[in-house]
């Protein structure tokens, strides 16, 4: 199998559904001409033209509500945020339009759009620009949140977006945007709601989605070498729908969980995780519930000091150490 | 000014019957207000309801131009906008009522009427935000290389939300047929043109990109209103461009039913406006004018609306309320059809 | 001790402190001239004037800013949102620059300014209409967010708030308004991050915020009268300064915790507080920690699936059975 | 045609030491913004860097003439405007280094430099998330009677956000004293104005809002903007009118560091402006051509920035970064002053 890394992967699932499905078509600042802000969107304006690899003004609110209105018609526009913290200009079309649309007619729309863009800190750019709101979005009923962690699935889950008929948010990574991984020559599609067990193990769950699932995977690999303890690491690939059965599971075979994010901690993933484990498996916790999240404070600029912000290795493995 | 718009050929072309009907649905229009209004004071509708009173000419005016494939979008005064495009009142009526027959199944109420397949795409409650949606329509219309038009609703007031002037470069920048019709009521709930509206007219504000616009000023006549649509249409049909078209109207209700209405207007102001100015009466005379109508024709059909909404509201009586399992339905297309999904896992929480 | 409407409690609290204060101002949409949607700032207008009372068009985004701008400078504005429901087209103004401007200046700036209004369902009022924000606010380090339950709670907290040099969030609730309490006419505040045990009870523990407390409390009585427990209602009246202490002093009296709230659940609020519980009082839960919050859809408008929708009092009951 | 910015008063009035002073300051710009790109490159920079070269006739020339009460706030291209209200060079190539003495604390980083002191509320990330902010400043202004003005900088792209819409109708409604000065550099990253910008000029957005507005074209020209921009703050101080003055100018580099800036524009295009259009050789031409300042003074104050901007460096280089501790300060004033402070509880979760 070729090994791509994951900006290929989504590059390729895009390039793959519009050859499939006319009505696909891609919107964003800078996808065309530019080729993406981290050229994701490399050659599919010279692929598609300009009719279907549209560039946009900087108007997230706009052509946000302007994708909502063109999938209510059928469309399925993949629209792109830059970044998703530039989609706090665009919550309320999201929300209200994209996410409601199908309530409030009761069921005579559906409205099949995906928007995706990468999320997270790591980059040095400061508390405006660094924002994951997956915890967000993902409360909102209507909405289906994925956030893929590696390039396999990247691809397998951004096809499946593309054809689902419900609005779908991925959210993305800049810094695994170089990372590389397996990917199959033939088509595949990897449906909603299936964790993926990344790294199995017997004395702790280490859940986490996004990039945490690589900070999770260190800190198993160290919890191994160092302490002998042998972590699970469950990668929840999509948060809304949710695969709870294989969160159990995990939790059932090891008694002990923790979860590793990139959301800051009030009302984050893994608070909603924890408090579904506790519901769901109590008397199969032997110990409370931890989180690695990023500190609870705005995104700091500083170099070394955001690397100290955002959850480590090192982090995880002394939580996990507190609860073993 | 010597320009008689009833004699605009869109006008002239227009058969008795046509006539007929349309001075029909603006009645329609009243009547099912007034007798939603009754139904919210007797307790049965509850929430905002934003009746349409004063205004029928502009719903009646644009939409009676449009062809099939035209589409429409409008914000959470949209019931005249429902008639309009010929939805059921029954199904309207229901819906006041959260009832499952509504057309939005109960789910949406007064603010959120929809019917797709009549190309309306709503009723939309936060103001100004189905303006990017009308830019979406229109779009989509255009990739998939169809003749159509989209019309887009919105009131003074929402000209002051920041997307639709997102939406209005959009439309110009991509040549989008897509046209704005500003319902100017003068009103923004309690706050005129004048407190929150800054420059001369709001049509102009789409002179900065670079889209034709004009200000309706006698938007109670229906045949101006015709007239001017029209040609926004050719606009959006034969040169892919948009329009803006402030039409100026006047509700003669509160803001919703729970505006108590004394802070912002005199009585003899609404009063006025009516006695001089109501678009149903002025075509009714018109119509008189032109032996199309008689005054007793004119009665029976009010008579009739009367009793179509009267009957509506017995439907919507009868009618069942929503069961409870429907309030985790038609949120998810793929729940709603879980045979042709693929999806695994946990779609809602508790 | 007089008693006085939630509303009058808030009017009263503005009108105080802007006499107090020449630097507080009021703005928002219909808040002067009509007395506001829900007329909670009755008379504000004809006491202090057009200059202090300061009606907007519908630019929630614009006159957020513009107030978070003035408080930049020193001045406290009161910003009204209609509905907490209208804020997400002001989500950004909120977050990028009323939150993180103090972090991005280094603690140069500080950003005093207040933004009410009511978030809640209950009112048929449908799903754009009927936002509960406060998970999305309280996530946010850099705001704080009071979600008062009573009229007396209402009056302090406000006062609180308007002093306060951090950005407020104050989400009120338009079935409260017409709700009376005693309320002393002698002037007093509410330190934030105290939470108020409304009812004492040893069986267990229903922790709330907003007007979720008074459906604890009707479930309280339930369980008194008709189970023979004794429930202990806590208001948390502060999602942000949040008074951990209290709540875990009742989960060790009582052992047992069913959060009660109007937000949805997926990383809602009681998803927040479950987890902290979980993590800091484990060895003292005898159950798991259970929700009851807004049925996880959009919200409807039908009037009685409405009901039926949000959390009831009948909903704690069995739910608190389940785990008593 | 004939009109001279040269002779205008706000120019003449200028004495020899003010006019070498101003040379000074672009030159500082540009130098401290060269050795910004060249941290940047050797890594000690993280992040956004989005850097001023070309555009400094437009800070300097606006800037120069504020008085003690007028304020100023712009976007994430905020290197010049921080030189030019005063700010040290060593915070600032601090900050660009996320050190603790930086003018943030290195919390803010290139794109938020903030010095409230010298009237300057900062650097802001979200496209157009600043212009409801300087609105702001200037309601503040006027509502403590004050007679200062607040110039508002946003980019050609900026124009597209909606907020923007927002602000400019409040200003015109209530008479703000505020000045938007849209930098065209005539590119949003990488989408030239002709494609992302509908409309004849983007000043001319303003219109339908009622603000004065206008084209600048001489951008390269100080005199040209100190004369514009002071005509701008008449109407401020005297009118309290809100006016929209959009400077063409061009910049050097990519939009950021990170920006390869190879798909939108020619090399010879960019080369052609700077041989004939960079605003530091005419202001440098201009001046030896009034005799002001020599050819060997000029290259003097290019060594003595040069050699400054090192220094800054180097400071940059000594200085710490923010402990650990210091995450979690900076974040409410009441933590930060918890003595003062009356709340209780828990403010920061893990
Ligand atoms: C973003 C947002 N802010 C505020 C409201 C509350 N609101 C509903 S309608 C309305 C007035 C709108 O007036 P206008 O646009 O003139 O339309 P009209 O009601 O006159 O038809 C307001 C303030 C809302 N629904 N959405
Ligand atoms: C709301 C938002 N969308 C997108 C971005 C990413 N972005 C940063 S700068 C920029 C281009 C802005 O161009 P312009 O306004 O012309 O200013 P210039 O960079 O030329 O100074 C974009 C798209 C952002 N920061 N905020
Ligand atoms: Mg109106
Ligand atoms: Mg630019």
């Amino acid at each position: 199998m070729p090994e791509i890394t994951y900006r290929e992967a989504i590059n390729q699932a895009i390039k793959e559904e519009m050859q499939r499905d006319e009505s696909v078509f891609l919107m964003g600042e800078e996808v065309g001409q530019y080729h993406g802000a981290y050229k994701v969107t490399q050659g599919l304006m010279d692929s598609f033209g300009r009719d279907r690899v549209i560039d946009t003004p900087i108007s997230e609110s706009g052509f946000a509500g302007l994708g909502v209105g063109a999938a209510m018609m059928g469309l399925r526009p993949i629209v792109e945020f830059m970044t998703w913290s530039f989609s706090f200009v665009a919550f309320d079309q999201i929300i209200n339009n994209a996410a409601n649309m199908r309530y409030m007619s009761g069921g005579l729309i559906n409205v099949p759009i995906v928007f995706r863009g990468p999320a997270n800190g790591g980059v040095n750019v400061g508390a405006t620009h660094s924002h994951t709101p997956e915890n967000f979005y993902a409360h909102i009923p209507g909405l289906k949140v994925i956030c893929p962690a590696n390039a396999y699935d990247a691809k397998g889950l951004m096809k499946m977006a593309i054809r689902d008929n419900d609005p779908v948010c991925i959210l993305e990574n800049t810094i695994l945007y170089n990372q590389t991984a397996e990917v199959p020559e033939e088509e595949y599609l990897i449906p909603f709601g299936e964790a993926d067990i990344k790294r199995s193990g017997s004395d702790i769950s280490l859940i986490a989605h996004g990039r945490s699932v690589i900070t999770a995977l260190e800190a198993a690999d160290k919890l191994q070498a160092e302490h002998n303890i042998n972590a699970e690491v469950v990668d929840l690939r999509c948060l809304r729908p949710l695969d709870e059965k294989t969160i159990l599971e995990s939790v059932k075979k090891t008694n002990r969980v923790v979860y590793v994010e990139e959301n800051k901690p009030f009302c984050g993933t893994g608070a909603q995780i924890a408090c579904l484990i506790q519901e769901k498996a109590f008397d199969h916790l032997d110990a409370e519930i931890k989180r690695v999240c990023t500190l609870d404070a705005p995104q700091i600029y500083s170099m070394p000091r955001e690397k100290d912000q955002l959850p480590t290795a090192d982090r995880v493995v002394e939580t996990a150490l507190t609860i073993l | 000014m010597s320009h008689n718009p009833a004699q605009a050929s869109i006008n002239t072309l227009l058969s008795q019957e046509e006539k007929i009907h349309l001075y029909r649905e603006m009645v329609r229009i009243r009547r099912f207000e007034e007798r939603s209004v009754r139904s919210y004071q007797q307790g049965h509708i509850g929430g905002f309801c934003h009746v349409y009173n004063g205004q029928e000419a502009v719903a009646a005016g644009t939409i009676s131009v449009l062809g099939p494939d035209d589409h429409i979008i409008t914000a959470y005064r949209d019931h005249a906008h429902a008639l309009m495009v010929g939805m059921d009142m029954n199904s309207l009526m229901a819906e006041l009522y959260g009832k499952e027959t509504g057309c939005s199944k109960g789910k949406g109420g007064s603010m959120h009427f929809f019917d797709p397949s009549k190309n309306f795409w709503g009723g939309h409650g936060i103001v100004g935000g189905q303006t990017p949606l009308g830019a979406g329509l229109a779009f989509a219309l255009k990739y998939q290389g169809k003749k159509g038009a989209c019309l887009t609703y919105l009131g003074d007031g929402a000209v002051n939300q920041g997307p639709f002037y997102e939406a209005l470069n959009l439309a110009s920048l991509w040549n989008l047929p897509l046209i704005y019709i500003i319902e100017n009521n003068q009103y923004s709930m309690g706050t005129s043109q004048e407190r929150g509206c800054a420059g001369d007219t709001l049509a102009g504000r789409g002179s900065g990109f670079g889209i034709y616009n004009e200000v309706i000023e006698e938007g109670n006549d229906v045949y101006t209103i015709r007239e001017r649509t029209s040609e926004a249409l050719q606009r959006a049909y034969e040169e892919q461009r948009p329009s803006i078209l402030e039409i100026k109207t006047y509700r003669y209700r509160g803001h919703s039913m729970s505006d108590p209405d004394k802070t912002y207007r005199s009585k003899e102001e609404i009063e006025e406006y009516k006695k001089t100015s109501d678009p149903i009466d002025r075509f009714q005379e018109q119509l008189v004018g032109e032996s199309v109508l008689s005054v007793e024709q004119a009665e029976a059909i009010n008579k009739e609306a009367k009793e179509e909404a009267e009957r509506a509201v017995e439907f919507a009586e009868q009618s069942d309320f929503p069961t409870k399992e429907a309030i985790q339905q038609d949120i998810f297309w793929e729940t709603d059809n879980p045979e042709q999904g693929s999806s695994q896992g946990t779609f809602f929480f508790n």
